[in-house]
């Protein structure tokens, strides 16, 4: 474990009989950013879920293998002392605290945070410059937002923690094409003041551009692992994940009916 | 539309013509959404009138303007997570179905006769979607790209004349978008109904949409054909950002 | 009911349901877990005290008595269903607490003809010849009560007289009483009704006080009494209070509420109080003392041992006349028509209509004497109660 | 005229005394959504330790260990039992604070026996009487020690991360502990405190003019549920303004009786529910509670 | 009987082919043990059956309402108190010390009350329509209290404190009182003739309420309880439901009370209090959120528990005669009483219908926890 950072070692997963991640393994040096693509159900989540130990919350368990974070073991830790060690979470689809206002579910993000009230004061200030909409929202209850606008307090929420460890489940879900530069570039700002990233994230050519290492899950299992750039290069994930650009719309949409079974009207209408 | 202070939709105005797709962008919090609510009769629109068909939707309670075949899937997901997809969608069905407590309640013939045929066209368009083998699997255990398909599953279940989606291929791979697009493609083509699409993907939209309307804090700051919208220097500014296009 | 077809027992005495070769079963449906608690703690204690020494002496008619307890928590489905279960093995009920669950089985208990003694002194619950209640019924209890304030306590024709009384049986028939007074006597009744769970009494006297009465009864709980009577002293609002019998608790004595009760409190009691000098009382509270030697003297302990004595006295007669039958039983308790519980009132139940007594005693609150109360007024029953027909 | 005075006070001194038990409610509540039926047996717990010490220790004494045994009590139902049922349904939990309910109420009412203790309070039965209107010296002291206790955690709610914690927990237990909050701790905190709070009011709910804890005095904590509902069930304002009305309620309505016999007597404890129905009408999620969202 | 529909239930849920025929055994067996049962147990057992069965109807109505659409009542007794109390007041005889009473025929009566009880839980739901969760809940408290009120006020209507007498009922020329008609050697009273009665009744109520949940208004009803504004633009009539499930299971409660009326053979205000509420809470979560069988598993444990608790308290362990300082047995009875709520919850999340479930599905997925719902 002389590997400071966060290690993952052939973690396995399991929803009750439904297996989720198998032996899978990965590791995030300290101040790295390190992307994770895949499928639906692939077990991305999941695997977020594994190392901030919220899969109890799910009835999942980590049925085999080790997690590790700063040299600590941290499987076996309650999900608010993984907090407490520095790893903080946006978890997937927002997961605002509907019922609370903005202001409030800042300072909830900052209840895990060690750091002092000036230090608090300060990332709010941050959060507030890099989503000005939250500043004038302080006193909005967070679920009547926008799905964006959740979106960017759940990120903000994150960030109030100040944490070492980011994990981010799908961060840009539901931005706008300007929100999400703006969230990557917030991404590297963070990474250079030193906290490391793990990003879950379906704009594959975002997190490629930001990761400097990556793994490809499939139904569970590492298909895929290497430094971003050479990933990127391979067709394989130029095809499933960063989308064939130079198709015309008319034909690939032709090509998906085509391929699909047309559903017909329905006849029992009346 | 106005909510304690601010404006989230200032006379908004926009036609969707049968059997197009019509998209609806902006940045996030233009007011896309609220839209959307304002159609389906969850939101009431402080000023102006919405028109389908011959018929006046501004005031309907939601179920009505349901009953008139407008369908929608929400942007944060509304499926019971404990439900089976296949209850989920049959739910869909509800529009289209006449039993009644009495009816269930003792069993008539009738109510299985229903049940049975609606049963049937619901594994159709699972199918349709590419759901089917997750139809007995309780939706929550989905992951969030299936519950997407599952919502839109049950969107077409309802048999709409107008479909709303709102970020239909949010958390899916380009691949998975592909292929949802394709669906979305497929719907309105052998099914020939209106859809509405708010999407931040623009590869999606310029696929899909036959024409583009762009909100920007509640205002409509462009509309027309995909292509003329997204060179607009307004849309580039407001939503884009440069260099993003595509 | 198959065992009912009466046999010849031993000593050629007939016997019926619950009376076997050696020992007679009367049950007993009580609440020592619910709203009565405190009542049927003291009760049934008394109770198992007169059973234990009757067979210390032999018991009656040569056979041992069984009492067989049920808690029923004043749950109406326990209490129901603790009379379904023990009523085809016993041969009656010396207890019965909770008059709603009594008229529930009211009917039933005159078809299958088992005596019961119940808790409750109401005068709905005359009228049948299986259900006898012991003593003065709360109506008569309530004149009486009323009487002695005109007598003693200068209340007058033309005064407005409150009465503080709980929702239910209890509380609604006191007030018949006291209405039939006030009829009587020119009063004008100041209703309050209030509920089991009240035990501030600020906002009654206010009301009162408001009335402007001249005397108060007050037919509720012990809590309720001595709040009223609190309350009422430290507003200076003196005037004389007087409860009914369930209105006083010894244990009252201890609280806050004690010297205000001691000064201007009247109790009236069927009876003589617990601590009176006859040698019945002497010797039951010297018993009960070394039986139960935690638990405090009530007016339950005495209203217990009464009853169970009557029904063990009527045994008595029934065995004489040999016949232990429930109609044995009941003939039996019939010619009872002069019977002194060694309580200073004598009891007669050779009619169904009516109450055994129609007179009262009237107590005070005093903690120097055993049990809390000293004779005011010794027993004696008001011409108004005379006249008065029950339940009428 | 000040027959309605001296009602008046004495519904608001009551009610304060309905506020304290009010207050128990809201705070389980905002850490867990949960309806807690057993904050009765909790008053019970408070009032039977403070009584069977105060001969010893002392009064002041007996009523802190009071306090604190309340609190234990509270935690231990927590520790022992509600946390078992992390994320069951909400009215799951409430059933299983009935069934605790039943449990420590049959224990401590076996202890109490049919004894009626006082709790050896300082205040006797002495009023303070201001023209020909008079009230007791307790109620005061409730009045004072109510809204004290209140606004001690209007601001600890706002000033300290606590409250946010405690909501947080209570709308999303996962995504709480996202947070770093300590699940555990915030609803065995919240628990113990409602213990505490019980106790107090226990304290107030025997003194004069009711006579003493006996096992009946419990009985008491349902008036606390309009309160609670009625100033919403998730402010602290509100179960103040809650216990206020009710209790204000409660007194006229007793008072003025003889004024409403139409409505049949013993309206009592009858009226703060009608008030409640009322106001639930125009307010659905009370005076001051966080009204439920409408966004899809 | 709860096993017997419980058992019933998984028959949908697993393949029908393979587990019908012992299933049907199950249920063959099942019934003959039901028929036979008056022929062999006395009046205290019948009875508390009966309690059971009435308790389970009820129990099932406030399921419909409470689980399946998530509407939360503690108003519920107030709805038995209606159907008890109507019934007298239409069957009764009026005259008899100052009672009104329309002297309808018993079973006219009792279809009235069922009827009116609906009725007032029409009138109740534009209230219920407006609250949510615990705001609702405790506003159905006010019923409770409204109900006490009125109970122990109107005496011309309900008797006051002591209630007033039920007339039998009497449907097809057979009355259902203590007047002995034997039976194979066997005296038929009350209790042994109500038995068939509450039984039929029983299985009516579960079979219709398991139709209802399976279908179309059970899904829509579930979409209420999930997601709220969902449902409305999904098309289902939200408020309109709200209000059907509540008349619905207010019959329920309204043919709960005739039942408990008949066996009381009296009707006693005390009994319909906030207690009597909370105990029908009590059973559906018990038994089980949302399932038919699990209210009636529930309902039995509820019902009969505290009655035979009471019944062998003196054989109950470590209790000792009132007066000697140890637990009396009517408290031992509640210590046990209320344990058993505390465990049963904590030790089958899910409620008593989960073991069914549990059983058929071994293998207990992710949400085996709530497999005994019906969702
Ligand atoms: N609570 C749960 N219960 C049972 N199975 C689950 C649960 N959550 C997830 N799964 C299963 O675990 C697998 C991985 O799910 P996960 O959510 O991690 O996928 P994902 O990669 O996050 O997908 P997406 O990109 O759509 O978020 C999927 O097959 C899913 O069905
Ligand atoms: N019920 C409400 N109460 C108050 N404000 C609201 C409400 N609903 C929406 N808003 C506000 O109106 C604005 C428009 O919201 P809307 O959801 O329509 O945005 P959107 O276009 O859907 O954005 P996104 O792309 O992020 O989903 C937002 O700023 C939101 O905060
Ligand atoms: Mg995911
Ligand atoms: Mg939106």
């Amino acid at each position: 474990m002389g590997g400071s950072g966060l290690v993952v070692q052939d973690a396995s997963v399991g929803y009750g009989p439904v297996r989720a991640l198998r032996q899978v393994s990965l590791e995030v040096p300290d101040g790295a950013v390190v992307a994770v693509l895949g499928g639906n159900g692939a077990g991305k989540s999941t695997l977020l879920r594994a190392i901030s130990r919220t899969l109890a919350f799910h009835r999942g368990a980590l049925t085999t293998g080790s997690i590790h974070f700063g040299g600590r073991r941290i499987d076996g830790l309650h999900a608010d002392r993984v907090v407490a060690a520095g790893v903080s979470q946006v978890p997937e689809g927002r997961r605002v605290f509907a019922r609370m206002t903005v202001a409030d579910n800042l300072r909830a993000g900052a209840l895990g945070s060690a750091g002092s009230r000036s230090a608090k004061a300060r990332a709010l200030d941050r959060v507030h410059e890099l989503f000005p909409v939250l500043a004038e929202r302080a006193g909005q209850r967070a679920g009547l937002l926008s799905g964006g606008e959740q979106q960017m307090l759940a990120v903000a929420r994150a960030l109030m923690a100040s944490p070492k460890l980011l994990l981010l489940d799908e961060p840009s879900l539901g931005l706008a094409p300007l929100m999400a530069a703006r969230i990557a570039d917030t991404i590297q700002e963070i990474n250079t003041q030193g906290t490391s990233v793990l990003l879950v994230e379906q704009n594959a050519a975002l997190a490629l551009r930001l990761a400097s290492r990556a793994y490809v899950l499939d139904v569970g299992e590492v298909a895929l692992a290497g430094p971003a750039d050479e990933l990127s290069a391979s067709d394989e994930v130029r095809r499933r994940y960063l989308g064939v650009v130079d198709e015309t719309a008319a034909a690939d949409a032709s090509r998906g009916v085509s391929a699909l079974p047309v559903l017909r009207r329905w006849a029992g209408r009346r | 539309m106005r909510f304690a202070g601010l404006t989230a939709l200032d006379a908004v105005s926009f036609t969707v013509r049968p059997g197009t797709v019509h998209a609806v962008i902006g940045p996030n919090g233009a007011g896309k959404s609220t839209c959307f609510n304002v159609l389906s009769g969850v939101y009431r629109a402080t000023a102006g009138s919405v028109r389908f068909g011959e018929h006046e939707l501004t005031a309907m309670p939601p179920h009505r303007i349901a009953g008139l075949g407008v369908a929608r899937i929400f942007q944060n997901l509304a499926l019971p997570p404990r439900a089976t997809v296949a209850d989920s969608l049959m739910l869909g069905r509800h529009r289209l179905t006449r039993t009644g407590f009495l009816a269930a309640g003792l069993r008539l013939p009738s109510a299985a006769r229903e049940e049975r045929s609606h049963r049937e066209r619901v594994r159709e368009i699972a199918a349709f979607v590419g759901i089917e083998h997750q139809l007995q699997a309780p939706a929550g255990s989905l992951p969030y790209g299936q519950q997407k398909l599952a919502e839109l599953a049950r969107a077409l279940c309802m048999e709409p004349r107008l479909l709303l989606l709102d970020e239909p291929v949010a958390g899916m791979t380009a691949d998975e978008r592909q292929r949802t697009a394709a669906v979305i493609a497929g719907v309105r083509d052998s099914l020939g109904i209106s859809i509405v699409l708010v999407e931040h993907d623009m590869g999606v939209v310029m696929r899909l949409a036959d024409a583009v309307t762009v909100l920007d804090f509640g205002r409509r700051i462009a509309d027309g054909v995909p292509s003329a919208v997204q060179n607009d220097p307004a849309v580039v500014r407001a939503y884009l950002g440069e260099g993003a296009t595509s | 009911e198959d065992d009912k077809g009466d046999k010849e027992g031993k000593g050629g005495v007939k016997t019926g349901v619950g009376v076997s070769a050696d020992t007679i079963t009367l049950g007993v449906l009580t609440d020592m877990t619910g709203v009565y608690a405190t009542l049927g703690k003291s009760v049934t204690q008394a109770q198992q005290l007169y059973v234990k020494q009757t067979n210390a002496d032999g018991g009656i008619c040569g056979r041992k008595l069984k009492l067989t307890v049920r808690d029923h928590g004043y749950d109406p489905q326990k209490a129901v269903a603790g009379y379904t279960e023990l009523e085809p093995d016993v041969l009656g009920f010396a207890q019965f607490i909770g008059s709603p669950f009594v008229a529930a089985v009211k009917q039933r208990v005159d078809s299958n003809k088992g005596l019961v003694l119940p808790q409750a002194w109401s005068a709905n619950l005359l009228g049948s010849p299986y259900v006898r209640v012991v003593g003065s019924t709360y109506d008569l209890e309530t004149i009486n009560a009323i009487d002695y304030l005109m007598k003693e306590k200068g209340l007058k024709k033309g005064d407005n007289l409150g009465h503080v009384y709980f929702e239910g049986d209890y509380g609604e028939n006191a007030l018949k009483g006291s209405k039939y007074m006030a009829k009587k006597s020119g009063l004008t009744v100041v209703e309050q009704k209030i509920k089991a769970t009240d035990n501030d009494m600020t906002a009654q006297v206010a009301a009162l006080k408001k009335a402007g009465v001249k005397g108060v009864v007050i037919s509720a709980g012990p809590r309720q009494a001595a709040s009223l009577v609190g309350v009422a002293a430290a507003g200076k609002f003196d005037v004389p209070i007087i409860g009914n019998n369930s209105a006083f608790a010894p244990q009252l004595l201890g609280t806050q509420a004690g010297p205000a009760l001691a000064k201007n409190y009247y109790v009236a009691s069927p009876t003589l109080p617990i601590g009176a000098d006859t040698p019945v009382a002497k010797k039951l509270v010297a018993d009960y003392k070394a039986a139960y030697p935690k638990d405090a003297l009530d007016n339950g302990v005495q209203a217990g041992w009464t009853a169970a004595s009557v029904f063990g006295e009527a045994l008595k007669k029934a065995c004489k006349s040999k016949d232990l039958t429930r109609e044995g039983l009941d003939k039996a308790l019939l010619t009872i028509n002069s019977y002194d519980t060694g309580f200073g009132v004598t009891q007669d139940f050779s009619d169904p209509k009516a109450p055994s007594s129609k007179e009262s005693v009237i107590l005070r609150p005093d903690k120097s004497v055993t049990g809390g109360m000293k004779v005011a007024r010794e027993p004696e029953a008001a011409e108004a109660a005379q006249s008065y027909t029950t339940g009428g | 005229m000040n027959t309605f005075v001296e009602l008046l006070l004495n519904g608001l001194s009551m009610g304060s005394v309905y506020a304290l038990i009010a207050l128990g409610f809201v705070v389980i509540f905002r850490a867990t959504e949960v309806v807690n039926f057993a904050h009765a047996s909790l008053l019970l717990a408070g009032g039977y330790v403070t009584a069977s010490l105060h001969d010893d220790i002392g009064f002041w004494a007996a009523l802190l260990v009071g306090i604190a045994g309340a609190a234990v009590v509270g935690a231990a139902i927590e520790f022992l039992v509600m946390r078992r049922y992390r994320g069951s349904d909400h009215s799951v939990l409430a059933i299983v604070t009935i069934g605790v309910d039943i449990l420590l109420t049959t224990e401590l009412t076996r202890r109490l026996g049919t004894d009626v203790l006082s709790l050896g309070d300082p205040w006797g039965d002495s009023v303070l009487t201001i023209g020909s209107v008079s009230i007791a010296h307790t109620r005061i002291a409730a009045f004072v020690a109510a809204a004290l206790l209140i606004t001690v955690f209007l601001l600890a709610f706002r000033y300290t991360s606590w409250g946010v914690a405690m909501r947080a927990a209570a709308e999303s237990p996962e995504t709480a502990a996202l947070m770093g909050v300590r699940l555990g701790r915030v609803s065995l905190g919240a628990w113990a405190v409602a213990g505490g709070l019980a106790a107090v009011a226990a304290l107030f709910l025997t003194v004069f003019p009711t006579p003493g804890l006996e096992r009946a005095t419990s009985l008491a904590a349902l008036k606390a549920f309009p309160a609670a509902i009625l100033g919403g069930l998730d402010s602290t304002t509100g179960a103040l303004v809650g216990g206020l009305v009710v209790g204000v309620t409660e007194s006229l309505a007793t008072g003025y009786q003889s004024e409403l016999t139409f409505l049949g007597r013993g309206l009592g404890d009858l009226a703060p529910y009608l008030v409640m129905t009322v106001i639930l009408l125009i307010r659905p999620a009370g005076l001051f509670g966080t009204k439920e969202l409408a966004r899809v | 009987m709860s096993e017997v529909l419980a058992r019933g239930r998984e028959l949908r849920s697993r393949g029908r082919t393979r587990m019908t025929r012992p299933r049907t055994y199950v249920w063959i067996a099942g019934a003959v043990l039901l028929l036979a049962l008056p022929f062999y147990l006395d009046r205290f057992w019948l009875q508390a059956g009966l309690f059971a069965m009435a308790a389970a109807i009820g129990a099932i109505g406030i399921n419909l309402l409470t689980g399946a659409t998530g509407q939360l009542s503690m108003g519920h007794a107030f709805f038995l108190a209606i159907g008890a109390y109507g019934y007298c007041v239409f069957a009764g005889e009026g005259g008899d010390d100052g009672l009104t009473g329309l002297g309808l025929p018993t079973w006219i009566a009792a279809a009235l009350a069922v009827g009116v009880a609906g009725i007032a839980g029409g009138l109740f739901s534009p209230i219920a329509g407006r609250l949510r969760g615990a705001y609702l809940g405790i506003a159905t408290l006010a019923l409770i209290f409204i109900g006490q009120h009125v109970l122990f006020n109107a005496h011309d209507l309900t008797g006051g404190s002591n209630g007033r007498d039920v007339p039998p009922l009497s449907v097809f020329g057979i009355t259902f009182d203590d007047s002995e008609l034997v039976v194979a050697a066997v005296p038929f009273g009350a209790s042994e003739k109500l038995w068939y009665a509450g039984l039929v009744l029983l299985l009516g109520c579960g079979l219709f309420a398991r139709g209802v949940l399976r279908g179309r208004p059970g899904r829509a009803m579930n979409a209420i309880r999930d997601h709220r504004i969902a449902a409305g633009v999904i098309g289902v009539p939200v408020a309109r439901y709200r209000a059907g499930v509540f008349v619905l299971s207010s019959m329920y409660a309204g043919l709960a009370g005739v039942l408990l009326a008949l066996v009381f053979q009296r009707t006693v205000p005390d009994y319909f209090g906030m207690t009597l509420s909370l105990e029908y809470l009590a059973m559906i979560v018990i038994g089980g959120l949302g399932s038919v069988a699990g209210a009636v598993a529930g309902a039995a444990v509820v019902s009969l528990l505290p009655q035979l608790l009471t019944r062998y308290s003196d054989a109950l362990p470590l209790v000792s005669a009132p007066g000697t300082g140890g637990i009396t047995p009517g408290e031992a009875s509640r210590y046990l009483y209320g344990a058993a709520v505390v465990a049963v919850v904590l030790f089958l999340p899910g409620g008593l219908a989960s073991i069914a479930a549990r059983r058929s599905r071994p293998t207990s997925g992710p949400t085996s926890g709530e497999s005994g719902e019906e969702r």
